[in-house]
């Protein structure tokens, strides 16, 4: 371990399916903007892929404010999927994505399976575009998202009507906030997703006990951030011994020691949401601190070491 | 316009009064981009709690690198923040957001409120020199005297005018600092308010009213400062959502639905 | 409100149907022993309830170590219920509890619904003991547990069963790892408790990254802690909007102000968990403080917060 | 036997090595109740993040109220501790476990290994005065001199045999401590070690093979530190499970499964 060992870079590169990225470092949907809010901060040739904030057909207002409350170690949001609508999207924030070289997934949302289907098709026109994330798990608006989510014939269906509008790769992104993970992400599995990516935020609530009122005015959020790595890492485990496609684990990675524990328990590849808030800086160290963690393995590519958890069971 | 991750150093901190701490921190590549009205996202803490950046107002900048905070202790970053000593190092962001535009020619008024005076001392000492200092009036409002003691003496250095209000009305007017603008109104080109909401409501309104041009900072919570997490959002005019970090802090009195 | 207000100090009393507590803070099964081991350091006497480690009708060795694990503002714990089982809780456990000045609440687990009867029915002849809390939520063994706290139909043929047995005041304790809270709060208040508390631990996982085996020898673990506490208040307020039945708040209550969230919720009693490790002294910190927000507030009685957040849904 | 839960103030903190820091508090209840062996729970930082305290044995604790804790930094508790300043408070839970048997009569051997020295300093300023100071000996291990010089002159000064080892040979035997023990075995009544498993695995076995007591306080992670969580298990001789901070942190070597 300790001799001089080879300069050689360990491999970084990884596969979601027919999705090739140059290393497993990306950054979540919603945390990063349309990836010209970090550019000043953030090298984005480096990232693995960008995903950009959910995308609708229309543009949403999203929710009254106040919408973001910290707590420990996280944070509650309840932006209530805000977004400029897909046309301003291929429009306005498409032009800088396409020259900054980094791949670019977009996260996808819709009210219904054809909202779904229509915003695949789409998208599948739109030069530039790598991949689609499909948030089938948001817990902020209250009709949609939901129960999709929840469901595993209607997370089935949504993947089967975005699978056959388009031949982009497709990952679904799951909802944690359910019974059996494993499940969810069978049903996925099974209707042709190329990959799942996993967790979205856990729903949550906190009170100001002065005003004696939610500290969000939609009540509940979407908490994230370091607090629920444990769960996302559990859940992400729990998926990758299930399921034949490739894992993309998310949830309070915030170091690249976090990473690599998502890469142990299975995951192909991460993706980095509230850290960059807190640590713009963080993607880029944690892509670095992974190399290192390979070198000082021995280890001469990342596929050493996803899914190499040793346990009994 | 370019933001900075960058780890500053304290090179002092200034207890001004029981509420109100300066920290002289050198940030040079911050310091030398930032403008009057701009904010930092200071990491208040070494570890995971708490989580979140806090956003500060940028009190002044200097070419030498210094860079100067205002910060009154409300919670626990602020506490942070207050412990600090010199050599120690604190982690930024900035500068961020649209500042205060220096383009009037003619007198003007600033009212400040409280810990909202921050960004107005950094505006007074950029305030374009056709404009003549010497017809900058300043208004300052606050809880009691000793918070405003240091502050007013700097803004008169800079040539202002400054009259001061007090809740307890131990220092100026005895009460509202918003009940000095009536006075100031007439002759002023622009008027630059921070300060607590309501009081800026009243400015608002009594510039609106005169149609004078009014620019106001305001405060939402924050997750990121960059326009990314869209968390930071107020009540525009026209039933629109505005993003404190990205469209302001600065917003043009017209552009806030003051009445939600 | 800054008056010099009357100095009575607010009524604390609060019941969970017919349990009648003098204060509403109450510590949390597993993170309080069998009472004797804090009495050095709080003040017994003070514990609206004092929850017992779970207790099987046999003794339980629990799980091999590692057991324990610090997380973001949290922790896993593996402990497999080890507990001294029925005959020794009795025998060795009760006397020091019969003294100690605080209602006893036995907080019981089985393998089978039998189990749990047999539990229920014994525990109704002991001095002393007064209440049960059902924990149909343990994620940490294998067989049992787990099953009844995830599904209605069985949370409620456990809750019958023991409601069967005893004529003690019989609180259900709800795991969070479910799809939908109020659905299993529903199906035990349908079934004859006299009151619900949630939430138990969710389930987590950390790995270590020099060894890549898990830091649990059980792999998995139940998180809680301050981390928890958004999802553990989120639940606590769909559930008492959906039950007739008091609510006990659980999960990540640290202060007063924590407490006084779950309590504006519309929890009637909280329990104190993973904080009495950190600070031994919280609950009886977070009973004065409570009474303290009551006289700040001008409210007479613990009943004027309870349940009194002020939303528009 | 009682536990405080006491808010100790720092009076000194001394960088005895890279390694090894020595923390002076000021906990009069907690050093008046404290028996070699125990150890207190700290709380090693002032946010929820890192959440659980930390366990430390009892270094030396005197009549006047001070108590002292030998630190090694491994990580963010440690590193925390490492940074305190004279006058800051430190909140200690304690005096907890069961320590050594203090009733031997005769010649007694102690075997530190690294950190693992901490406990044994207490341990042989408290020996009975019946069993003759003259007839304590010493054998420390630590990686590098350094680590040891401080603590070897302090045992010295009790009038205890030091015999040392080092990883890197800068001091004393090349080699592990417990390679030193069979040459100090013959006419001990009773062995304490405390050091890494593999050395005190070592150091029970050659006591046991010769029939000697051997007492060796165990490390597990901890939750509460009071008995409460079940989470400090260990292995147990018989196949069972032990808690360390109740049943332990000192085990008769009987107790343990050495061979897990
Ligand atoms: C653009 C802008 C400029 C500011 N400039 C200054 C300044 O120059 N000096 C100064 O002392 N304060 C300033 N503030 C307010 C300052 O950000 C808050 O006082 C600070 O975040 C409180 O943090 P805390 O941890 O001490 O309080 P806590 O109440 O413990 O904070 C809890 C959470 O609420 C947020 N929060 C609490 N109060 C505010 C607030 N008023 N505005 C935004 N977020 C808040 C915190 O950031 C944190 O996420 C400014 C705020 C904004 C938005
Ligand atoms: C009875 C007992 C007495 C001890 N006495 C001393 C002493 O006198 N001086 C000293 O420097 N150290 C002592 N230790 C070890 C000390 O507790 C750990 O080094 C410390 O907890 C590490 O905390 P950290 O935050 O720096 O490390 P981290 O690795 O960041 O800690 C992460 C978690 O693991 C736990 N942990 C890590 N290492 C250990 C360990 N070796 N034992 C128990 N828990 C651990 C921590 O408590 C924490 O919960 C003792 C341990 C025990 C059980
Ligand atoms: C402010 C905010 C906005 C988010 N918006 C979206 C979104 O539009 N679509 C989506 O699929 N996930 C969204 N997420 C979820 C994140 O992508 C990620 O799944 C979650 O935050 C957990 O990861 P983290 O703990 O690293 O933040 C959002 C998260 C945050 C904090
Ligand atoms: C170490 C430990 C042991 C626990 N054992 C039990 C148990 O035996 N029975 C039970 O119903 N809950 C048990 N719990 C769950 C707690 O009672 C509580 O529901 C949970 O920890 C959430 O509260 P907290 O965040 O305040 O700790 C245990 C929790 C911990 C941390
Ligand atoms: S604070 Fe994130 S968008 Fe303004
Ligand atoms: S540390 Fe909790 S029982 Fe030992």
């Amino acid at each position: 371990m300790d001799t001089l060992t080879t300069a050689v870079p360990p491999e970084m590169k990884i596969s979601l399916g027919p999705l090739h990225l140059a290393n497993p470092v990306m950054t979540a949907s919603g945390t990063f903007g349309y990836g010209a809010e970090f550019s000043n901060l953030v090298d984005l040739q480096r990232l693995g892929a960008l995903v950009v904030k959910g995308i609708s057909l229309e543009p949403r207002p999203g929710n009254p404010p106040p919408r973001v409350v910290e707590t420990a170690c996280g944070m509650l949001n309840a932006i209530g999927l805000e977004n400029v609508g897909l046309d301003r999207f291929i429009h306005q924030k498409m032009p800088f994505l396409r020259t900054c070289g980094s791949r670019i997934i977009v996260n996808i949302l819709g009210d219904s399976i054809d909202e779904y289907a229509i915003l695949a098709e789409k998208l599948t026109l739109v030069t530039g575009v790598d991949g689609l994330e499909v948030n089938i798990s948001c817990p902020n608006v209250k009709k949609g998202g939901v129960a999709f989510g929840t469901v595993p014939e209607m997370a089935a269906a949504v993947t089967r009507a975005v699978k056959n509008a388009t031949d982009l790769p497709v990952i679904i992104k799951l909802s944690p906030n359910v019974t059996d993970i494993a499940a969810m992400a069978k049903a996925v599995d099974e209707s042709g997703a190329d990959a799942v990516s996993l967790i979205n935020t856990l729903i949550g609530m906190a009170i100001d006990i002065h005003s004696q009122k939610p500290k969000l005015a939609n009540i509940i959020g979407g908490l994230s951030g370091p607090a629920i790595k444990p769960v996302a890492l559990r859940m992400v485990w729990q998926v990758a011994r299930t399921v034949s496609i490739p894992v993309v684990g998310i949830g309070g990675i915030g170091t690249a020691e976090d990473a690599i524990e998502f890469l142990l328990a299975g995951a192909s590849a991460v993706q980095i949401g509230t850290a960059n808030f807190y640590n713009p800086a963080a993607a880029e160290q944690i892509l670095t601190g992974i190399e290192a963690y390979l070198s000082r393995q021995g280890a001469s590519s990342i596929h050493d070491i996803i899914g190499s958890l040793r346990t009994t069971i | 316009m370019r933001e900075y991750q960058e780890n500053s150093v304290v090179q002092a901190i200034d207890r001004l009064s029981d509420s109100f701490h300066r920290l002289t921190l050198f940030a040079p590549r911050i310091a030398a981009a930032a403008r009057p009205g701009q904010f930092v996202m200071a990491s208040c803490g070494t570890t995971l709690d708490p989580l979140l950046r806090r956003p500060f107002s940028i009190h002044q900048a200097f070419a030498d690198g210094a860079l100067e905070l205002l910060v009154k202790v409300i919670g626990r970053g602020t506490s942070y923040l207050s412990t600090l000593r010199p050599g120690a190092e604190l982690s930024l962001i900035g500068p961020l957001g649209r500042g205060f535009h220096l383009t009037t020619h003619g007198p003007v008024t600033l009212v400040g409120g409280g810990i909202g005076i921050a960004p107005l001392l950094f505006l007074a000492s950029h305030l374009p020199t056709d404009s003549k200092i010497s017809t900058c009036t300043v208004l300052l409002g606050s809880r009691t005297n000793t918070d405003l003691l240091v502050l007013t003496e700097e803004f008169k250095q800079l040539g202002c005018q400054v009259r001061t209000a007090t809740d307890d009305g131990s220092l100026g007017h005895h009460g509202f600092v918003s009940e000095l603008l009536p006075a100031a109104l007439p002759g002023a080109h622009m008027v630059f308010t921070c300060g607590p909401h309501a009081m800026m409501t009243t400015v608002a309104r009594l510039c609106l009213d005169a149609g004078i041009r009014c620019e106001a900072s305001l405060e939402a919570h924050m997750a990121c400062g960059l326009g990314a997490c869209l968390g930071c959002t107020i009540h525009g005019a026209g039933n629109t959502y505005r993003h404190v970090c990205k469209h302001g802090p600065v917003f043009d009195a017209t552009e806030v639905a003051w009445t939600p």
